[in-house]
């Protein structure tokens, strides 16, 4: 197998906001345990910004890392701007993954999606 | 901090009286063993030595012996070389589920190809179902390709059984003994087999050589076609260095075996016991007795075995794992669903194989960091609720 | 008295340098490069080093190289590989009458197995007939297979003229350059191939480990089936000695390449010389100048060159022939026959191959003996009448 | 390939009776050049006892050597005890050879048939 960079084993090992946030304004849960990966994202939001964010993933070593990278990414952004972080975004914010764990990194995008989307929906009711 | 190597079935290192059998033969013994001038017959020796260590350890002759690059090579040329050699008396092979990609890819390639494949199911402790065996044979089976011992779960299969059923039948059986030979006794009287694969660096040979043992009278068509090299059944100049090497580890492996066995059955029992009393939702996958003596596979519910691995790699202990993060595919291991695990459980799969250098010391340590590793993962797992 | 070794086309020892590359890797570097703890890393970056290291010297990317258990392996792979997977756009081969046996039995076995084959003859000098090639193009040739210089005669063959006939009608062109690559320029893109082997112990690496390139888009099945190893096209836990050996000795090859091809292109023909002039009767085989620089053919009226080896071999010379004697067959090289010579002949050839340790002083040595050899021999003949 | 016995090269090496005898009284010439060996046979007679033998042969280590045994085998026996020399007795004399050049022993034994077939046409004649 292809090698992990450095800030990936840093994130891997260390991961930042693992856990569940009360109250949560947003939840993302995404993937399925048939495939090996499961991340559930929570978000806090105060006037449109995002200003905590905890994760929890069944996942490999990439799965884990973009998803604490990807929370990291997301505390103190807006809204609109969290909409835009792709599994790209994250992917580079590691300094790449090995080709076959690309997919991993749509995780955390799918998670934010979905974290968002109920948040959103949680507002208009 | 020493590393703790436990991976023995993944592959072992070359033991250093191995390499030093090999050296002469890089650069002072050079001589194709085909040529016909004398210093060619050093070469010639050393490998028909090679094959009579190799043919002695598992009951064989050596003409029945083939060398090959390793244990795929054995597995390929067997599967491919009867159901090619035997295509006009029929088309139909029976394997079982739980087969390395070696057997299980060549069958795949074979159904692709005009054969017809039977994959037999194997019972919870990954034991091939022999009721099963007996309802799958037909009038065209031509051969019958079943494990010796599984290489994840360690199950040993009822070869003996199987052997006779084909034998009634008259179908021509081979069993992959990778994971065996060296490690538990091998003898293709006693398990009655046809064709038997080995590999070398499995059992601290060299790399990148194997062995088929093809009993005298078998029909096999060759995988490699050229020189006249191996009685004509396997072309190539051949690997003298590794061929002197593979029988220098068979010297030395039979002779430490039966001790060795019993010690590596007993650090493997105490290990397993350690794991299963102090880690909860964990369990054992395979046989717990009818078990290869070097391997332990342990799922651990809500948490994914590659990330089980890297933090066991910064212990600097080396396991593998039937996730499929670890493969290229998603699919976790044919083996573990086979034996009824679910998606989650597979994912979560870790196996330790113990060597000849392994020691309850290292086992120790492994047992004493290993529920902190799962601990730490199953907190971040939305998977398990502690 | 010294050895004098002039049978390299046969084997090379494997260079010092080359064993002492390859040592690490067999008792300290063992992981198994297909694992993700870290000292597995190790093999993982030697193996792609050395991909790297041959495909740079080839004028490939190291995606296009597979690495194989020898030339043999890469022979079948590329022919049988694919015929197989073009198998529904056609069913015909081209290749030439003087192919080494992994080529042309490799044919063979597919001309049994629903495949047309045409064998491309050759002129007195060992060149194939190119204007039998454009002949023997159909609308079902789905591959041309000819050698980049012959084993036994050492005729270069024109390879570039072939590829651009091959790409003309968009046929797949492999060659055999297991007597070339680390002899002569080997550059898969000036050669214009698809496909193209290489053996490691015909350059001083090691016996049992080659490679086969494979242009990228070029479909192949694999021969060996199982693990996810080389992209899935080569199953088998890797080489590692034996890959990173290979590595070394592509290293050293190319960088002494072209003074030394010189220095024995010289050698060999002041040798030739000697022999033509003192010895009657006797003719060069292959191509006085489109010829390998290390290879040496001579035929020798009357005698039989298994009884001229033996008594080379009593001065420790070694050397080969293309006399049936030396095959487990009744039939003289089928190389020798396609060049037109009559058995006599043929059975009376004797091939000295030079290599990088071979001096001026050693061919003087046989160039001495022989003489008195072939005399005595001739004496004894009743086919030879002086 | 395997090995010559030490008497196969002894008698490789050193061939004993090599030549042709004047005016012999059997001429036997076996074997062709297509398959790599031939060999000739000259046999001299006196009151039915072969009292002389040379040979010439084309032909491998293991054509020469059971050609020079085979001159050894025959002289002083006489034509019947002659007649029984087989291949094997050949063979046999010189410590065996591999298998792939027994074919190279009934050089000899055809050889001596012949011979001793023209021996006695001639003396018919
Ligand atoms: C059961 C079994 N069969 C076959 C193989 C293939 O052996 P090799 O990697 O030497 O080709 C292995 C190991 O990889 C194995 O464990
Ligand atoms: C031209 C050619 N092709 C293929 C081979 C086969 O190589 P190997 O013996 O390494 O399999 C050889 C040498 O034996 C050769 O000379």
């Amino acid at each position: 197998m292809e090698q992990y960079s450095e800030k990936v084993m840093d994130h891997f090992t260390n991961p930042r906001n693992v856990g569940t946030i009360e109250n949560p304004d947003g939840i993302g849960r995404v993937g399925n345990p048939i495939c090996g990966d499961v991340m559930e994202l929570q978000i806090k939001v105060k006037d449109n910004v995002i200003v905590d964010a905890k994760f929890r993933t069944f996942g490999c070593g990439a799965a884990i890392a973009t998803s604490s990278m990807a929370t990291e990414l997301v505390i103190g952004k807006s809204i609109d701007e969290a909409t835009k972080i792709t599994n790209k975004v994250v992917a580079e914010a590691l300094d790449g993954l090995p080709p076959i764990k690309m997919h991993c990194s749509n995780l955390a995008e799918e998670a934010l999606e979905a974290a968002i989307k109920d948040y959103r929906e949680k507002q208009k009711s | 901090m020493k590393n703790i190597y436990l991976d023995h079935a993944a592959t072992c290192p070359t033991d250093p009286e191995v390499v030093n059998a090999m050296l002469p033969y890089f650069t002072e013994n050079y001589g194709n063993p085909s040529s016909i001038y004398s210093i060619s017959r050093t070469t010639r020796n050393a490998i028909e030595d090679a094959r009579e260590i190799l043919a002695k350890a598992i009951g064989a002759s050596s003409g029945e012996i083939v060398f090959t690059s390793g244990g795929s090579e054995s597995d390929n040329f067997a599967i491919k070389g009867v159901a090619h050699a035997l295509r006009e008396k029929g088309r139909h092979i029976i394997t079982s589920q739980i087969e390395h990609h070696a057997v299980l890819y060549t069958c795949k390639f074979l159904e692709k190809n005009g054969y017809d494949v039977s994959y037999l199911p194997v019972d919870s402790a990954g034991i091939v179902k022999m009721d099963e065996l007996e309802k799958a044979i037909r009038r065209d089976t031509i051969l019958i390709t079943i494990m010796h011992a599984n290489n994840e779960i360690g199950s040993i299969q009822p070869v003996r059984e199987i052997a006779e059923i084909a034998k009634k039948h008259k179908i021509a059986f081979h069993t992959d003994a990778v994971q065996t030979f060296g490690h538990i006794p091998v003898n293709v009287n006693e398990l009655n087999v046809d064709l038997l694969s080995i590999s070398g660096h499995k059992f601290h040979g060299p790399k990148g050589v194997g062995a088929l043992y093809i009993r005298k009278g078998t029909k096999i068509t060759p995988l490699i076609h050229g020189g006249d090299q191996e009685r004509r059944r396997r072309a190539s100049t051949e690997n003298v260095p590794g061929i002197v090497g593979l029988g220098q580890a068979v010297e030395i492996a039979p002779g430490i075996m039966s001790d060795e066995m019993k010690r590596q059955a007993q650090l493997r029992d105490t290990f397993i016991g350690k794991i299963l009393n102090t880690i909860p939702d964990s369990r054992l996958n395979g046989h717990a007795t009818q078990r290869l003596p070097n391997n332990i596979n342990i799922s651990f519910k809500g948490i994914e075995g590659e990330s089980i691995l890297l933090n066991l790699d910064m212990f600097g202990i080396a396991a593998s794992t039937g996730s499929a993060c670890s493969s290229s595919s998603l699919e976790p291991s044919h083996v573990l669903l086979a034996i009824g695990l679910d998606h989650e459980l597979a994912h979560g799969s870790v196996r330790f194989s113990l060597g000849k250098h392994t020691t309850l010391e290292e086992l120790d340590r492994v047992a004493e960091i290993l529920p902190g590793i799962i601990k730490k993962l199953r907190a971040m797992s939305p998977l398990y609720n502690q």
